[in-house]
């Protein structure tokens, strides 16, 4: 079980490195796409970082996890290497897909992820099934799904909650309500401003946190993956979060007023945990600056790596379409 | 050796497996304490346990992409989709997640799956469950896909397909159910692979490659040809995903003349790429044009004497070849 | 708007005559199946009665409604001619579909019915997209959708659902729990006692009513019809009720229970009005009993005309593929 | 006449419609008040309001199976389905329902109904977001399939498609979204009808059939070629279901060797179907065997240089044709 947050400072420092890792990534991400080195579409996850890393932090290496399109904060803050990361977003030859996924399935099953995933609404029947491998070889793994107030309207959410809760499989439900999907608002997709009431159509709890507060979102994810993990069944959260920029990176972003485009940064999880945490825990603005420069660092040499790294040959078009 | 029917040989070769592998678990609509809608799960609930075999609830799309969830992380289900039309419910967890995912994530993961289910005419199911899906699965890579005709081709090729390290689609025949043959139920060591075709009945003077429940309609109408003087050589196509070819092409060359018979509609079905393939490396293989023997291009329709029209038939197999035959002689 | 049942005898009377013209209905197709004279399957409505007769008559003709593969009582209820029914059933030319869609296909769209579907759960999107054309046509009919305590965990349920709350459109879904999906019983599909809870999840009123009770079902039908017809948007709709016989008829039913099977008509929405409200409503004996045969009537008429129909013609199979 | 980007002639031509018939209604995720994710449907929702243009959940299933309902109820819709990939989650409604409905209620209704979508590869979208479905659709009695390969079949093909009384799906290209033509959008009498392939550009040697971007591909190639003294016919396939045979047999009668391309797989592709075709009525149509020119049996690879090679391109289709003249002469 994961130790409680209010005196484990240590705790605290990796939720706020992880964070900073992320913006850090997302940061260079943007950066780099624009400069034309990055193939295809990146859905960047900035403003939301609080939401991957308190989740994941709740989990063990040994749990999984399944994301979405915007996933690039889920698999860091779950434990995937930022290089092979960043090497896949380049479509390279030592990314984690070889350069044939792409920003969109980026995935490491050794520490647990189970793959970003382009399709809205697939990451929680896959996540069930991954639970349901835990419940059925009785070992302690939980699962947790990621997924947006967009993909809250798709059928297959509703078929996997139903099924977990049947079933009352170790799952964790992640909604991250980020205010948009695609170009739509939140109204578009759902009548009722909390998706975690829906968690009541199937007996399980649900409950909304702030997306911008790490330790909130930390501490109601922890509760459900204990829930899960002592065979209670699954639990809904939902993450009232904020894409800062667009749905996808370049991204014009016509559809957003111009408050919203002013000043996306008056939702910041990293500044709000600078704000109202960093004393609590004993981190101080030299640790701050610290963590900086150690995520930048990793960052920095994530993208020398992927530079390096060579084109995947073509001729290996055919490997892994099948098993052997 | 024993002889049983075709529900019962799938039976058999999922609790065999079951018994082999523990990771086997097996789910779908009614499969459970209820023992499947045509007894073809019957006893499993029991013997394996509610945490093995596993009532869903009707929720296609969620449930078969759990089970590609669950073959990521180690179990090998196998899930039933009743009826064959029903898999236009999970058509993005089968090609999108299932089929793809080995090969988009790197070669990281393997999805040791099997979707079995229930397919074709013959029952006067009515439109909505009558259909025969086989080629869109052909155009799908990464997935494999077998259309058993006969008890023994299910017992083998569902054991098969369990032990595959890839998605498997089994699509059984609504028709043959009740149908019975030898099968021998104590073998298992399965060195059969999926991917071969073979020859029920030789012949020299026309092939005839049929599929599923059309292998049966293609005997008889061997039988049929057989006293007009025409020796037919009967392939059981088995596999559609990828198609055995070659050994299509050995009877081909030898005998020059083709029919090819299924229940899926006629454009684009496994017909068109059997007679494709062949063309693209000899034009001359055929002595006469070969022919393609489907439904007509309309939904299958309920009423018995228009299904019983409606389904190529021993009959109308028997007079396609032999018209095709009269024409050019 | 439908008038008060409270003191209406002749709405009551209707409400009575038509569940034992569905009574009559299905007990003739079971007798009709069992000698052989209908093929493929048939799924019997009998002992829900009070469902499809309390939901459509909270209907007017201009109002629309899509069904399931167990529809024969709601196209009677909605007024579908019992003759081109059973012609339909025996596989006819005379038949709704011509013999091509048999039992799950009979529709009748000039008196609202868009057809049974086989299809579990599409009941509910084709009645939102008829609930569409009423709003944007500016007229006021109303769609309603049938569907089972079984459809419910399909995918498509939540997505209409959805959708229907987000455009407020004028659409019921009416769900009959009738405590079994195929062979499988309500707790393999829904973990929560009332599927009426799941109305929360989309912000518009669910209610549960007694299935046994067709004045109640009115009642409650009412009430959503007159709101949807309001503009106010949907209404979620749950009787709990009872399947008498099988899935199929001939089903061995060996799941159910020796008391199940024993005694299925101690749920009996006829005699339950009988009962309760025969004397309310001013019906006599004698009433009844001309009510009991006038509906035999219409069914033997309907089997004999079915009998007499002739076959499809198989020439005639490309018509209709496609709309010239 | 004037000169307008693929997106744009979709956008002028749905804009048309609606303008003419006010139980047009357009509906989809993103296509309202934002214009769409390239612009396809910008200023729609403004001219015709919210009623009539509505931007849907994500609900592929749902909203699609409402497109029916409103077209058997009097409505004519037109969905947009953003990606290709996508339609795995609504195949039921289109294959179960909307192409069913019509003859499986004895000819009581008509679906009159438009799904449009973008498919195919070119842009790096990966493996989920870069596929060519349409052999499936080609499967399905009671569909309509067309591919616009320009502007100007854009136009013409999504307004004929409004117009038919029966569901018809338009998949359009991805990769051709940017590209421009002159497009005649003045022009309103709709005689083009939905099952008429056309000849792009005329030759004697070999005919390139090809299927929606790949027609670009193919004009590109048919140029190379005719710089080693090869003059191609080029064929725009444009419909899928059905295939106009005819027009492409008149072609390959002239010129004796053939080339399909397209973005869709090999197996039991419009390759095959095409082939097939042909040589059931004449075996001795080909001078040469003829070829398929798809994409390998893998999904689509995200790598720019990766998926530069998976695709059939100006420079491969030219390479397969030379060494299929060359391999026989
Ligand atoms: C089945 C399916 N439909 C549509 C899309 C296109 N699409 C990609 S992301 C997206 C919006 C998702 O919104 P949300 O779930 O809120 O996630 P967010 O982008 O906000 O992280 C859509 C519609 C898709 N990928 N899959
Ligand atoms: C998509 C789909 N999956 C499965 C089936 C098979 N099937 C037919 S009826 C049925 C049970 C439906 O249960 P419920 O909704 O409760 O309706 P009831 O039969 O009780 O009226 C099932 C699983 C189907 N027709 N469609
Ligand atoms: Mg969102
Ligand atoms: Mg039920």
């Amino acid at each position: 079980m994961c130790p409680d947050i209010d005196d484990n400072s240590i705790l605290a420092k990796k939720l706020y490195h992880n964070m900073l890792l992320i913006r850090g990534f997302e940061t260079a991400a943007a950066k780099q796409y624009r400069d034309g080195n990055m193939p295809g579409f990146i859905h960047l996850s900035l403003g939301q970082e609080a939401c991957a890393v308190g989740a994941c932090l709740a989990l063990k290496k040994e749990d999984y996890i399944t994301s979405t399109h915007r996933g690039h904060g889920h698999c860091l803050a779950k434990g995937a290497d930022p290089k092979l990361m960043m090497a896949e977003l380049f479509g390279k030859s030592d990314g984690y897909c070889k350069g044939r996924g792409g920003s969109m399935h980026i995935a490491d099953p050794s520490v647990g992820v189970l793959g970003a995933n382009g399709i809205v609404g697939q990451s929680l029947p896959l996540a069930v099934g991954a639970a349901l491998t835990a419940q059925v070889k009785g070992n302690s793994s939980v699962a947790l799904a990621f997924f947006g107030e967009g993909a809250s309207g798709a059928g297959v959410v509703h078929e996997a909650m139903n099924m977990a809760a049947l079933w009352s499989l170790p799952v964790v439900f992640f909604c991250e309500a980020n205010r948009y999907a695609e170009l739509s608002p939140y109204e578009t997709h759902c009548p009722i401003d909390k998706i975690s009431q829906r968690a009541a159509s199937y007996g399980f709890p649900g409950v909304t946190v702030n997306g911008e507060d790490v330790i909130e979102v930390y501490r109601e994810t922890e509760k459900a993956v204990v829930r899960a993990r002592n065979g209670k069944g699954p639990t809904l959260v939902e993450a009232k979060t904020m894409r800062w920029g667009g749905h996808y990176e370049g991204d014009p972003q016509k559809y957003k007023s111009a408050a919203e485009l002013e000043n996306p940064q008056s939702f910041d999880p990293v500044a709000f945990f600078e704000k109202n945490y960093s004393a609590d825990y004993g981190i101080s603005a030299s640790d701050i600056r610290k963590t900086y420069a150690r995520t930048e660092k990793i960052i920095k040499d994530a993208v020398i790596f992927a530079e390096k790294s060579s084109l995947s040959p073509s001729k290996n078009i055919f490997n892994d379409v099948y098993a052997p | 050796m024993a002889r049983i029917k075709y529900f019962q040989a799938l039976q058999n070769a999922i609790q065999s497996e079951m018994e082999r592998d523990e990771n086997v678990v097996l789910f779908g609509e009614d499969v459970g304490e209820s023992g499947g809608i045509f007894s073809q799960t019957r006893g499993l609930y029991k013997q394996f346990g509610s945490c093995r075999v596993r009532d869903t609830p009707i929720a296609e799309n969620g449930f078969v992409s759990a089970a590609v969830g669950a073959a990521m992380t180690g179990l090998r289900p196998i899930v039933e989709v009743g009826f064959e039309d029903f898999l236009t419910a999970c058509m993005d967890p089968l090609v999108n997640q299932a089929a793809k995912l080995r090969f988009m994530l790197g070669g990281q993961v393997t999805v040791p799956m099997v979707v079995y289910t229930f397919g074709g005419g013959g029952l006067n199911a009515g439109p909505q469950h009558s259909q025969s899906f086989v080629s869109w699965f052909s155009q799908v890579p990464g997935l494999k896909v077998v259309l058993p005709a006969t008890p023994a081709d299910v017992f083998s090729m569902t054991k098969a397909a369990v032990r595959d390290d890839n998605p498997v689609i089994v699509l059984l025949s609504k028709k043959l159910i009740g149908s019975s043959g030898e099968v021998d139920t104590d073998k298992n060591n399965f060195d059969i692979d999926l991917e071969s075709a073979y020859v029920t009945d030789h012949g020299d003077d026309v092939t005839l490659v049929a599929f599923g429940a059309m292998v049966t309609a293609a005997i008889e109408a061997r039988s049929k040809l057989a006293e007009i003087g025409c020796n037919a050589e009967v392939v059981n196509g088995c596999c559609a995903n990828p198609y055995d070819i070659a050994t299509i092409k050995t009877s081909v060359k030898k005998t020059g003349r083709l029919a090819v018979v299924h229940e899926a509609h006629l454009p684009c079905g496994p017909g068109a790429e059997i007679i494709a393939s062949l063309v693209e490396e000899d034009t001359s293989i055929f002595k006469l044009p070969p022919i393609r023997i489907t439904p007509p291009f309309a939904p299958s329709p309920f009423a018995p004497n228009l299904e019983r029209e409606y389904l190529p038939s021993g009959e109308s197999i028997f007079r396609s070849v032999s018209s095709m035959l009269n024409r050019h002689s």
